[in-house]
């Protein structure tokens, strides 16, 4: 099991997503920065990590998704390897369009630490395999910028093709139809606001995160 | 002779004292030119001399088998085993917060995180201790949404969690807010680095952020009055940029990784002038600079400007002879601004070059070690008489009473503020503000070890009675950490007072100092770093008088530790310690009958800490559901946190129903509410002891209550406590 | 040359920060003010001989998100 | 009536945002663009009868922070 976690300036969940890998699924990880135009052989995944890229200056992730590493990542996934975006990754991959829409201010215009109840919508994907009969999940977010948005169709084409992944189960932020986390339409970006890399461990509130780490990894 | 007094007035404009302009002109044997003045003006001003504390400073013990770094460097350090130390400091920005809230409070946060990584650490965890105006004063709404966003926007987005702080609401703060900000880090103690400047000939390399023109002469500003006249005096004020913050540590921590350097010195208050001449100053060396050489962002600065700019993010860095390629590569990497600006040199004199010429050529001594240093005349601060609890009346209505007390502004919860704080970025955080614990809770990564971190200080206990309040603060941090099973370690403290110019002011700082020191020998709790903030006065009104506590304590195995939010029903409540039934200086008198008045709580600290030992055994022993300390609005308070945070009802059963509020309300120090399933072996225990322990009450059911005197549903107690806030600033 | 850059967000993305300052301003006593949009604004110099086809190009590549945003770009 | 205020950090307070722009279009190809300011600019409608008086006060009661940033209102 070998996972890339990709470091932009500014990211500042990277280290906990490789902690998160090691511990919970006992991946190999490789830790590549935003400079690099080439990505280690042999990935299983890719996780953009959160963080305030760039300060999130102009817009969340905008500038990390003209990094040069960016077009290996839009390859990698093209090729089918998995790429998991959290939080600021999760801006970063809707900036690179690699998956639809948007995030928007919060719509309390604060940001938002909270624990969060979400329901697994699509637990057929290879990143929600392992929550099984698992439907409710608890995760953290933390962010300023986590309402998602789209255009209606392209709200409705989510939802009728399966790809919403991740519903909130109290709306932390103005979010579209609840949406916490999506997938692309072949199924191997997921882009996603709360962190499953802050709960892989009873301890740390809940170890739903580590589920998901486990599936991804076992569906390579 | 007569000296000539041209620039006297300057001096003055500088917040030089007359005399303090005589004196320079003395020690130079010559008129110091207009650079130099300035130079002399902020090395000399409170902020960065101590000339007012620091005599008392000493009076606190600094050292202890686990300190490997007491005050005198940028944070101090302790030895928490395993060869890893925790590195930690508290700092104010007081001032700059009040001139503008949001840029003021997260420069504070930056500054502080400096003074930790500085010291090779990598910063871990974040607390600040707030103190406002009254609710009611027309400008606290703002500057509390300001500081919170402030705070949250910079250690956000740096990503080190903040976990842990207090927030004050008094109208003693209206003209003076309090923006104290701690940093914890985390290094190995093999891989500590220092500011002293360790040879002559060494390269001094500046990296960060370019020089522009903010905060010019914010460190006088820090030490000065605020008059009418203080939008004048307001400084441009210095912008964050937590993003060059954040490339700032990885590439601080990435350079000392490469062993290229000798010595590292952030540059706080007054920039580029304290960092070079206190690098230079504590080697005993000498340091000459071409301000040429610094990278500026704007066009035409002059040397004066360089040398007092405030400008946020920047380091300075004394590399090893030979080692500046690594600099340059790690500084690329980074996309840092960096350039070799200097080196030290033979000569224990500052000696700087612009356009070519020496522009300012001073010894240092003069700076440093022969700064001023004041006996500032004091007096004995008056202190509150004793109150007779007899003489205090019990609420007219009970229920009332204690909604009021649980809503009210230093107790009501603070869901607003800390859910605008990443508490979880690192993934090591196991006890926050949202958990119910009495202190912050975060791993040592990859151990089973853990460090407790708290902040702590009642100013109305300080205000009433000096000593008593500084003692109070110190054995309240101690038994914050003791209550979450910790062993307590060392503190830091930041002292926020009004003028040391007046008696009464410089009495307040002697006797709070003396109580602090007191409690820090009995409690083998030594000071290890610490932060003075003076003049915090509006037109001659002084804000109530208070030292900050930042204290740390070490958790050998997480797994064994306690917090208050895991009451289980049929839990038996006790309380370690004595009750008298004190309501002197209580929340209870001021918020229900609006008297601020009587002798604050007594601190016995010998029961403070058999007290403590007793209970961080019990849950060592994992023999406790719950604990929590006793202090504001005292069993009542406790026992309805209790309740809420465990979604558990409780039933208080006072022992004496005679003065029943007294014993409900008072603020008897060195207690702990505990709870257990089974009580009798551990009464037995405290009383085997010597102890004073009390059955207070019965868990279970949804009520809060006590006998026939009060009966409150859990969700109307919480949404009082929770209700506050929110509703306060308009996003109930 | 100077360019400016305006952006907003589109009709129908809805303007979290613009509902906040109107009702904040109705709050303070300007009760008549509506339709407030908050956007950002970009301002700096371009080489001679760039133009708004450049500037233009700069928002499509990252000065605007239009999925979500729109721009109007003036070069003088 | 439409007001539009423009609201620009005041020269010499650093501009976090222009700065990581311009080094963003820097690396992108566009070595010539210069001193890049980012600010916030609000449209909004007015009652008929209020000018530019009211728009200023609205901006030193809320829409501009005059420590740090100047603004710039026009009325049309
Ligand atoms: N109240 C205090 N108690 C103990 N040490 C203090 C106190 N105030 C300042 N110090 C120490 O004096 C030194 C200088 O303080 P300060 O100027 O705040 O540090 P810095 O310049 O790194 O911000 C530091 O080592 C600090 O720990
Ligand atoms: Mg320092």
């Amino acid at each position: 099991m070998k996972a890339a976690v990709i470091v932009f300036p500014g990211s500042n969940c990277d280290r906990d997503c490789k902690t998160a890998l090691e511990r919970a699924a006992g991946a190999e990880v490789e830790m590549v920065w935003h400079g690099e135009s080439f990505l280690p052989s042999g990935l299983d995944l890719i996780v953009l990590p959160g963080g305030f890229a760039y300060g999130d200056y102009l817009r969340c992730g905008a500038m990390a998704a003209l990094s040069p590493v960016m077009a290996e990542v839009r390859a990698a996934a093209d090729r089918g390897v998995a790429v998991l975006g959290i939080c600021n990754g999760f801006q970063v991959l809707c900036e690179a369009r690699m998956l639809p829409g948007a995030l928007l201010r919060n719509a309390g215009l604060k940001y938002v630490c909270t624990p969060v109840a979400l329901e697994v919508v699509n637990a057929q994907t290879r990143f929600t395999a392992g929550f099984r009969g698992k439907r409710e999940v608890t995760l953290t977010v933390g962010n300023g910028e986590g309402n998602y948005f789209a255009d209606e169709p392209t709200l409705d084409r989510l939802e009728g093709e399966g790809q919403v992944v991740f519903r909130y189960k109290h709306n932390p932020n103005g979010s579209a139809r609840d949406i916490a986390g999506i997938v692309n339409a072949a199924g191997n970006v997921l882009g996603m606001m709360p962190h499953p890399d802050r709960a892989f461990e009873a301890e740390l509130g809940s170890a739903d995160g580590a589920l998901l780490f486990q599936s991804v990894l076992a569906s390579a | 002779m007569e000296t000539p007094f041209h620039l006297a007035a300057t001096a003055e404009e500088f917040g030089l004292k007359p005399e303090e302009y005589h004196l320079i002109v003395q020690r130079l044997n010559r008129e110091p030119n207009h650079l130099e003045l300035g130079i002399f003006s902020v090395m000399w001003s409170e902020h960065c001399s101590y000339k007012s504390s620091r005599v008392h400073l000493g009076k606190f013990p600094t050292t202890g088998e686990r300190v490997i770094q007491g005050p005198g460097e940028n944070a101090g350090v302790v030895d928490i085993g395993d060869g890893q130390a925790a590195i930690f400091k508290m700092e104010s920005h007081n001032h700059p917060s009040f001139i503008e809230p949001y840029q003021g409070a997260a420069t504070g946060v930056g500054g502080i995180m400096r003074d930790v990584f500085t010291m090779g650490a990598r910063p871990i965890a974040l607390l600040n201790a707030l103190r406002f105006g009254d609710p009611s004063h027309p400008k606290t709404r703002r500057l509390l949404s300001g500081v919170v966003a402030g705070i949250g926007g910079y250690g956000n987005c740096v990503g080190v969690p903040t976990v842990a702080g207090e927030t004050n609401f008094h109208r003693g703060y209206d003209g003076n807010i309090l923006v104290n900000a701690m940093c914890v880090g985390l290094a190995d103690t093999d891989k500590i680095f220092y500011s002293a400047a360790p040879g002559v000939g060494l390269p001094v390399v500046y990296f960060g952020s370019k020089t522009g023109r903010d905060g010019i002469h914010g460190a006088t500003m820090a030490s000065a009055e605020f008059g009418e006249d203080s939008d004048e005096k307001r400084p441009t004020v210095q912008v964050g940029d937590p993003f060059a913050e954040k490339l700032l540590i990885e590439a601080t921590l990435e350079l000392m990784a490469t062993g290229a350097v000798a010595a590292i010195q952030d540059m706080g208050a007054a920039g580029l002038t304290s960092s070079s001449v206190e690098m230079a100053g504590k080697g005993g060396v000498g340091v000459e600079l071409d301000l040429d050489l610094v990278p500026q962002r704007e066009e035409g600065m002059s040397a004066y400007e360089m040398m007092l700019s405030e400008s946020q993010e920047r380091m300075l860095a004394i590399v090893k002879e030979g080692r500046e390629d690594d600099a340059r590569f790690v500084f690329a990497k980074w996309g840092l601004d960096a350039a070799v600006i200097g080196r030290t040199t033979d000569t224990g004199r500052l000696v700087l070059l612009h356009g070519g010429d020496v522009v300012c050529d001073i010894p240092l001594a003069p700076l440093t070690e022969d700064a001023p240093l004041y006996h500032r005349p004091w007096v004995e601060p008056h202190v509150e008489p004793h109150i007779d609890p007899a003489h205090i009346p019990a609420p007219a209505d009970w229920d009332a009473a204690v909604l009021t007390l649980v809503a009210a502004p230093d107790v009501a919860s603070k869901r607003w503020i800390w859910e605008q704080y990443d508490r979880h970025v690192m993934a090591d955080t196991l006890e926050d503000s949202a958990t119910g614990a009495d202190a912050g809770i975060v791993r040592v990564h990859g151990t089973k070890k853990a460090l407790a971190v708290t902040s702590d200080c009642t100013p109305r206990y300080v205000a009433a009675n000096p000593f008593e309040g500084g003692k109070q603060a110190v054995a309240e941090a101690w038994r914050n950490l003791t209550a979450v099973g910790a062993d307590p370690i060392a503190i830091t403290d930041n002292l926020n007072f009004g003028n040391p110019e007046r008696p009464e002011i410089m009495g307040q700082i002697a006797r709070a100092i003396d109580g602090m020191a007191e409690a820090c020998r009995l409690l083998d709790f030594p000071v290890v770093s610490g932060n003075v903030s003076l003049y915090n006065e509006t037109g001659g009104v002084a804000i109530p008088p208070t030292p900050t506590v930042g204290a740390v304590g070490l958790i050998p195995d997480y797994a064994r530790r306690a917090d208050y939010a895991s009451l289980r029903p049929g839990d038996v409540l006790l309380v370690v310690g004595t009750s008298h039934g004190e309501l002197g200086s209580s929340l209870y008198l001021r918020e229900l009958f609006g008297r601020e008045e009587g002798a604050p709580p007594p601190v016995d600290l010998e029961f403070e800490r058999r007290n403590g030992d007793f209970v961080r055994e019990l849950i060592r022993e994992g023999r406790l559901s719950a604990v929590h300390d006793l202090s504001d609005g005292g069993l009542v308070v406790g026992a309805a946190e209790m309740a809420m945070a465990s979604n558990v009802g409780i039933e208080l059963t006072p022992t004496s129903l005679k003065h029943a509020h007294a014993f409900l309300f008072g603020e008897d120090q060195g207690r702990y509410l505990i709870a257990t399933a089974d009580p009798d072996p551990i009464v037995a225990e405290a009383l085997a002891a010597g102890l004073n322990i009390a059955l207070a009450g019965q868990a279970g059911g949804h009520d809060f209550a006590c006998h026939d005197l009060f009966r409150i549903s859990l969700e109307r107690l919480r949404a009082a406590n929770e209700g506050w806030l929110p509703e306060y600033v308009g996003a109930g | 040359m100077k360019a400016t850059v305006h952006v907003f967000l589109k009709p129908g993305v809805l303007d979290v920060q613009g509902k906040a300052v109107e009702n904040a301003l109705h709050g303070l006593g300007w009760p008549g003010v509506a339709n407030v949009r908050v956007g950002r604004v970009l301002e700096f110099d371009l080489p001679p001989g760039s133009g708004e086809a450049e500037v233009t190009a700069m928002c499509e590549r990252l000065l605007a998100n239009t999925v979500i945003e729109s721009y109007r770009v003036e070069v003088a």
